[in-house]
């Protein structure tokens, strides 16, 4: 049984204790949960610390890079992706993680997430989906569901949400996962499998914003709000059973994706060796 | 190494390489493809890279993240792209990280003509993003200047840890010169600064020994944070108003006190000149011929050709021109390097030649100028 | 609908912890703890309350089976569990 | 200044006007001299008005564009509309008579390029090669061998035989036509 | 028979004449095949051309509203649906089309395209897929095909192609068709279906661009690329019962999705409506 | 109507909607964000249309699409949205499309500090895009200053044809302040200039009859061409040099001839002043407190506050100094109008004091600036 | 695969248009055409040759079937057909 | 600038106190004053330090800062340790003696504010209204009234009563301690 190590100990190893804590995000905010994961994953495989490159844009999910003892930049809200892309060429053989909220990624980011997807570059994209904009305060972001009340629709919400995981696949992605914050031992899993893959990799964590989405809707505390997650998901395979209206408002979770398309770093490695071939 | 014809775009990719340029994201722009084109087949066979990005805004961020891996970075682009590029660029000042963004100006605003030339982003280069920052920008008015430039673009950005912006326009950068190009020894490649602490002490932002910090890549056993937020010596957001300003103070020092290495210009006759011409760019051939004709017109007639735009040859202009009643600066835009020299130079000596009909100052047009003020 | 990996254990009966199952030192550092009670409503055990501080308390360490929920699911790094030998006594002062 | 060339080659786009100035601006560095080449184009380069010029001196070259050119070559009517009549007194002006049709002056050396191309390189498009041959055995400004050298190293692969056929069709326009009006 | 209609009268009664023609297209290039056959859908609804505006980003493509008397804006590259989408919010009730070249849609514009789709607002997009970039002379493009030959892709492409109209489909567009300018009655068709429509639609066109990219692949004449798209494409009624393998390399046209999603402008009518009704 | 306890970005918004706003799209970023979220709840009140869009480029984007469909249209943002809808702020420059840009500014470069107040981006919003355009921009230093200044960014937006900056800052945009809000009747609004010819004749560039052409929106019969190319009357691509060159100099010359109407300044004891204070924005607000206790203290102290910041007040400032030894320019930023300051008065008479941790300059820090001069 | 819509016929063979079928009056705005030659290639009928100015030329009119592929897929709006009574003669003169 | 009153509120975010800054404003309006209420946060409101500043005066408000408060209140140890010493001589210094156990001076007016709005309206975060009653009470710089009708106006929807109770608790403890301190 994995849960043998104290977890707290490999938490610790990890944070930087040069930072203050405690952490920036409210209390009970899903994000510290995703860090937590994310390093219990990173220490499941036994990495290197330099040889990982923790990078976000902005957002409340954004300040998750700077509590980690990796290589780690808070970039432009947005850009990312673009960044890691540009890191990741000239160090292909680190692991670029790259954290965002919905907005982040796909609001603003949008662009740089269909196109990392593409290329399929070797990063890995965690999207903590909390449905709105936390660090500004509630509005509405690419995710939330329609009819929900935003700090930017307060008639309620017009606007379909993206289906995130589906995205990334039709992207191109090589690997795409869906989990929750409250299924953690499984995100830490996904999350593994998704920084041992070669492509890009897309995990995403369905999270929860109390103090901003969570408030404007009444939908409680934080314990209220992962009650939720836990209630109104089921599994890939689950889901594959019932009907789209009992899928309806569902959080299907699983590995949607994991197939073999060659990487883009090591197909440079390739332009490389032409291009020294042809000149000679 | 024998004369070549070559375009400046072409001198641009080759000065990259030249000085050490190993990394290129950027996405196609009319006058600024070529450089592009160039590098995608030239890097790799240097075992650098070349990635095409899904637009210009990627392109400056894959540069910061390639740089911060440790290679020396560089995207081209031309008015619409560099607009776009602004916000990165920011980032790459406040990060301190080093970068060459190249501008290959066309006739704006927006889309614009684009193949016709421009100065019109000079003060952009300057003032394109938002807040408090130092910028270097070097202007080139010949294809090997080009490529002399981008070496030293690279050099600048290296040393002094900032985004150097190489300000090129459509004339330069589309026309083709006899070069002879410099010999490979003879071209002097500045390194990033690095650290003699272990990782354990290593501070990205510390400015105790130098207001330019060594900056460790990513990768190399020094783990550290990188943001665009405030931060402090570690490079961790603060909201100190001593850390905020402190940093504020020391990236303008770094440049300010070394603006005898920055500051690179060229000038002739000044000493005893009546009238002075400032130019820059390829307006600067236009100018140069211009003198040439006042003085085969016997008139005394100082050139002062800048290449080194940001920061603004303040000295330099003040000193030229201290003596002097009439500087004519033309410019190939409304007037914007010239808002400075009015500012230094005291306006009612100033007298500007503009065109921004996306064609050359004519040097007819300055030699009236010239010969307006001497008569 | 919990269906995933082991550590997502409902809130259950809040008893003592039977005996012969595993047991678990629990601790708290109060200047991470942000008080926000998901470890204390999700354990299974009825281990935790909130504290008069506003931060989470021990109250009942014996009641421990050591799942580890609390911990994987603290936000703030703020709490831990370690098993406890068999033999040894859960008690909060050690 | 004094020694100072200027050549304007002006056409429509996809005749040929720029790669003909480039290849002229390498003959000039192969002789040795100082040249700088520029060019002048829309996004109508597909079909909309083209213009290349070169500027050739054993000095320094400092204004990079023509300021009245000594030799002109006009590949279509627009082109010579517009430029013919700024060619210097006493410089050459070019015309490819296949394409102008109307002249501003009686001075102009007039000659069907692309039917010359045609005939002697079986391609229309090799006229802007004829021409610099004609060009440079009118006036000189760079050696023959220089500019098959240029020919060589700059005509897109595959058209090298194409472009020195039209290139020699263009000096011996030169000769022929030299010999005519001495 | 349709055809008995005289086309270039047709033709001729929307063409700008105070513009100059001949357009600034290469001979032979597939635009002005698009811009033909968007005349003929606008003039088969019988529309009011004071009700129809046409936008475009920049490119070749990007050249199109020009020539045509419409309410025309060429706008900057990528955010034609961007610019698109103001206008139609202030005037819902007119046709707001938009033309892209594949880089301005999906490169630069990608994002901007996903969110068009998701928000499901009223434009039709039509997107011309030269796979390059035509205008600045044959650069790679999120639609290049793999290992081809581009201006900046001198040792041949090593990213993958989005698949438009798939992407467009999970981004949540109501009608997203396929065509070529080979196909140019069926492209007719589509077009109007699309114009018809009340969402988001999608046309994506595939042409070509032989002065670019055919060149430096040695793809030959306009009437050879055109052959290609005749001979290289099936119908996706036809593609279905065909194996991957068999249709590796083919353009599969139809219509990929038509369904009933509410329009955002219309939407956002009834927002207005709960706004005015909760503040009386 | 009554006072009201009021923020400035509820102000920004409420202008917005007095002027006549009927549309707006953004992007939420602090401190803009309020006004995009009061907009979101009062435009379907009014029949007016908000949208989020998925980033500023489509916000800034989205709004020049509602203009030239009729509607006065808005955004707002602070420094890294800004940066970004620098590109198509050219656009609309280009194709004299009217709108509003609030940039609430915060303290940059970067991310810089969110929350943090700064005058960062008054360079900015003059040079930011590419290409020679010009531009307005206003700054407000009150609550109510705010609301009015905001429909004066449409007026002149309408007038004009042209893009209007609006520059608050972080003090004035979150300060809630005690206000009497105009009435209804009290505030004038300009409409865009109507055209009286018919369709067949309209050309939307033509300025035969003023240098501000009439603005058909789209789907009123007159069908015409908008780019962000050089244009010709028609608005279709033109590479006449003349003609560029003619819309260049007309574009300009429609603000340059009406700086009487454009220019918004308040004065006072200027006229026996042995120290001159000028300032903007918040800093206004500490200006002249500083400017009160040094005339408390036997001072003649002249004060100059500038509402339009570009284009600059050159003649009224030049005016305004031209007795004067002494100016002092207080900025929260590394000094940037007082460029222009320098340029106009001579840079020996201007005395700098700046702020870049975040802060307000202190009104102490004014007082000692003025008073090292008076001694 | 030609399955689209009508207008996408082939070049079949370039004989006269047979009896009792349509005809059509082909023709071509010379300024507007720039020869890329798509008509030339794809016409059924052979009606159209590249001609000495770089023009499309109508140089078999009487083979035209009113097929209309040429008007349909000219990117210059360059061609069109107008269909012949079959009583007419199809001259190119008229 | 005579009559300017300056107010300063400093807590950690969440617990109110620029809530507490605008209704103190809006009393400030209702009582015919001009003011303007400004306040200074970071991201870390969610927990981190944050102030809200109000000044009051009858003429014209120029720097809108406080400069020297004349009252301030400190909900935290922060706070205390950071802006009491700043508040004026003769000013009034009020501290939440369940947060701040070391104070810099004695002169303080230190009452447990959180068990006040606990007991008086079952509610923790009531605090920063207690605080209100009391500043009021103590300083007199807004009407009771106005600062009831505030209340109404400015609390978040569902807590009026919640916050009318604890603005009365801070009211009498201003009256307690004026009769105390007499
Ligand atoms: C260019 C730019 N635009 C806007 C912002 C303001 N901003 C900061 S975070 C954020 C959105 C945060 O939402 P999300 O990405 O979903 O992350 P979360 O805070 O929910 O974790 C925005 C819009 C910014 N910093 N930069
Ligand atoms: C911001 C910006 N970046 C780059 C360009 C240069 N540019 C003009 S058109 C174009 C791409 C054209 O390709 P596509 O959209 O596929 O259209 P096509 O020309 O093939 O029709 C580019 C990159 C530009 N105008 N603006
Ligand atoms: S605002 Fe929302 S997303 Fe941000 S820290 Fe708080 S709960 Fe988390
Ligand atoms: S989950 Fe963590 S922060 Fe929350 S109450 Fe429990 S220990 Fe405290
Ligand atoms: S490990 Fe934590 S959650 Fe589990 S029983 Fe013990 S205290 Fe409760
Ligand atoms: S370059 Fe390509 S896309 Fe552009 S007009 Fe020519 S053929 Fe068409």
């Amino acid at each position: 049984m994995r849960a043998q190590r104290t977890e707290s100990r490999v938490h610790g190893r990890y944070l930087r204790h040069s930072k203050e804590f405690p952490n920036i995000w409210c209390a009970g905010c899903g994000i510290g949960i995703v860090l937590a994961a994310i390093i219990r994953a990173v220490d499941g495989l036994q990495l290197d610390k330099n040889e990982v490159a923790m990078l976000s844009g902005i957002g409340c999910t954004g300040r998750m890079p700077v509590y980690v003892d990796f290589n780690t930049m808070h970039t432009t809200h947005g850009r990312a992706l673009a960044f890691a892309t540009g890191l990741k060429m000239v160090r292909p053989e680190m692991k670029v993680l790259v954290v965002m909220g919905d907005g982040d990624a796909l609001a603003i980011g949008g662009n740089h997430f269909i196109h990392a997807a593409r290329r399929n570059i070797g990063l890995t994209a965690i999207v903590v989906n909390n449905a709105t904009y936390g660090m500004t305060g509630g509005q509405s972001s690419p995710t939330t569901p329609t009819g929900v009340r935003t700090a930017t629709a307060p008639y309620g919400h017009i606007e379909q949400p993206f289906p995130v995981a589906e995205l990334a696949v039709t992207a191109g992605a090589a690997f795409v996962a869906r989990s929750t914050v409250f299924h953690v031992r499984e995100l830490e899993q996904y999350l593994s499998q998704a920084i041992s893959k070669e492509g890009f990799a897309v995990v995403e964590v369905m999270s929860y914003c109390h103090t901003t989405l969570g408030r404007l809707n009444r939908w409680g505390t934080p314990a209220e709000m992962m009650r939720r997650l836990r209630d109104d998901s089921l599994t890939l395979k689950r889901a594959e059973s019932l009907s789209e209206a009992e899928k309806q408002g569902k959080i299907v979770r699983g590995v949607f994706v994991d197939r073999d398309l060659p990487e883009y770093t090591q197909l440079y490695e390739r332009v490389i060796e032409r291009a020294q071939a042809e000149r000679v | 190494m024998p004369a070549r014809l070559m375009q400046g775009d072409e001198a641009c990719a080759e000065g990259a390489l030249a000085g050490g340029c190993r990394f290129f994201a950027g996405y196609p722009i009319t006058p600024a493809t070529e450089i592009a084109e160039i590098l995608a087949r030239r890097l790799p066979q240097v075992g650098g890279k070349f990635i095409q990005m899904e637009d210009e805004i990627a392109s400056m961020a894959a540069v910061i993240g390639a740089s911060i891996g440790g290679a020396k970075a560089m995207t081209a682009t031309s008015g619409p792209g560099f607009s776009l590029m602004q916000e990165n660029i920011g980032y790459a000042a406040m990060a301190e990280i080093p970068c060459v963004i190249v501008d290959v100006q066309r006739l704006g605003p927006s889309t614009g003509r684009p193949t016709s030339p421009s100065q019109g982003d000079v003060m952009q280069a300057r003032w394109g993003t938002h807040g408090d920052h130092p910028i270097i920008a070097l202007s080139p008015s010949s294809v090997r200047e080009t490529l002399d430039l981008t070496v030293q673009a690279f050099n600048f950005s290296e040393r002094y840890r900032t985004p150097v912006i190489l300000l090129m326009d459509e004339v330069v950068g589309h026309m083709r010169e006899r070069v002879e190009l410099p010999r490979a020894e003879t071209i002097k490649r500045v390194e990033r600064p690095v650290t003699t602490v272990p990782p354990e002490w290593y501070k990205p932002y510390e400015d105790s020994v130098s207001d330019v910090p060594p900056l460790v890549p990513f990768g190399e056993g020094y783990r550290y944070h990188v943001t665009g937020l405030h931060h402090d010596e570690r490079g961790c957001p603060t909201d100190h108003l001593e850390k905020i300003q402190a940093w504020s103070d020391r990236v303008f020092r770094k440049i300010d006190s070394s603006l005898s290495d920055i500051i690179l210009y060229e000038e002739d006759g000044i000493a005893d000149a009546n009238v002075l011409v400032i130019a820059y760019g390829a307006t600067a051939r236009s100018a140069w011929h211009a003198v040439k004709l006042a003085r085969e017109r016997g008139g005394k007639i100082g050139f002062l050709k800048l290449k080194t735009i940001w920061p603004f040859a303040e000295e330099v202009v003040e000193h030229a021109a201290a003596r002097l009643h009439h500087v004519v600066v033309p410019e190939m835009n409304r007037g914007q390097l010239v808002l400075e020299v009015e500012r230094v130079v005291a306006r009612n000596k100033v007298h500007r030649v503009n065109r921004t009909d996306g064609e050359m100052v004519h040097p007819g047009d300055i030699l009236a100028a010239i010969e307006e003020r001497i008569l | 609908m919990t269906d995933a990996a082991g550590g997502d254990c409902r809130p259950g009966d809040r008893a003592q912890a039977p005996k012969g199952l595993p047991r678990g030192r629990v601790t708290v550092f109060p200047n991470w703890c942000k008080g926000c009670d998901l470890c204390v409503e999700f354990c299974p055990g009825g281990v935790l309350e909130h504290g008069a501080s506003g931060r989470v308390i021990v109250a009942h360490p014996e009641r421990c089976r050591a799942c580890h929920w609390c911990e994987l699911h603290c936000p703030d790094f703020a709490i831990f569990v370690t098993e406890i030998d068999p033999g040894e006594t859960a008690c909060p002062q050690d | 200044m004094g020694d100072r060339s200027e050549v304007r080659l002006a056409g429509t786009g996809g005749q040929g006007a720029i790669l003909a100035g480039i290849i002229l601006a390498d003959a000039a560095v192969r002789d040795g001299k100082n040249v700088v080449q520029t060019q002048s184009y829309g996004p109508e380069a597909r079909g909309g008005a083209s213009r290349s010029e070169v500027v050739i001196s054993d000095g320094e070259i400092d204004f990079p564009k023509v300021l009245r050119p000594n030799v002109t070559l006009c590949m279509s009517q627009e082109a010579c509309d517009r430029y013919a009549r700024q060619t210097v007194k006493g410089g050459v002006l070019i015309l490819d008579a296949d394409h102008v049709v109307r002249a501003p002056t009686t001075h102009a050396v007039r000659l069907p390029l692309t039917t010359l191309a045609r005939q002697a390189a079986g391609r229309d498009v090799a006229a802007n090669v004829v021409a610099l041959g004609l060009l440079a055995g009118l006036t000189g400004i760079v050696s023959h061998e220089s500019l098959e050298h240029a020919v060589r190293a700059r005509a897109p692969k595959g058209t090298t035989d194409v472009n020195l056929k039209a290139l020699a069709a263009g000096r011996e326009a030169a000769e022929r036509f030299k010999r005519e009006h001495r």
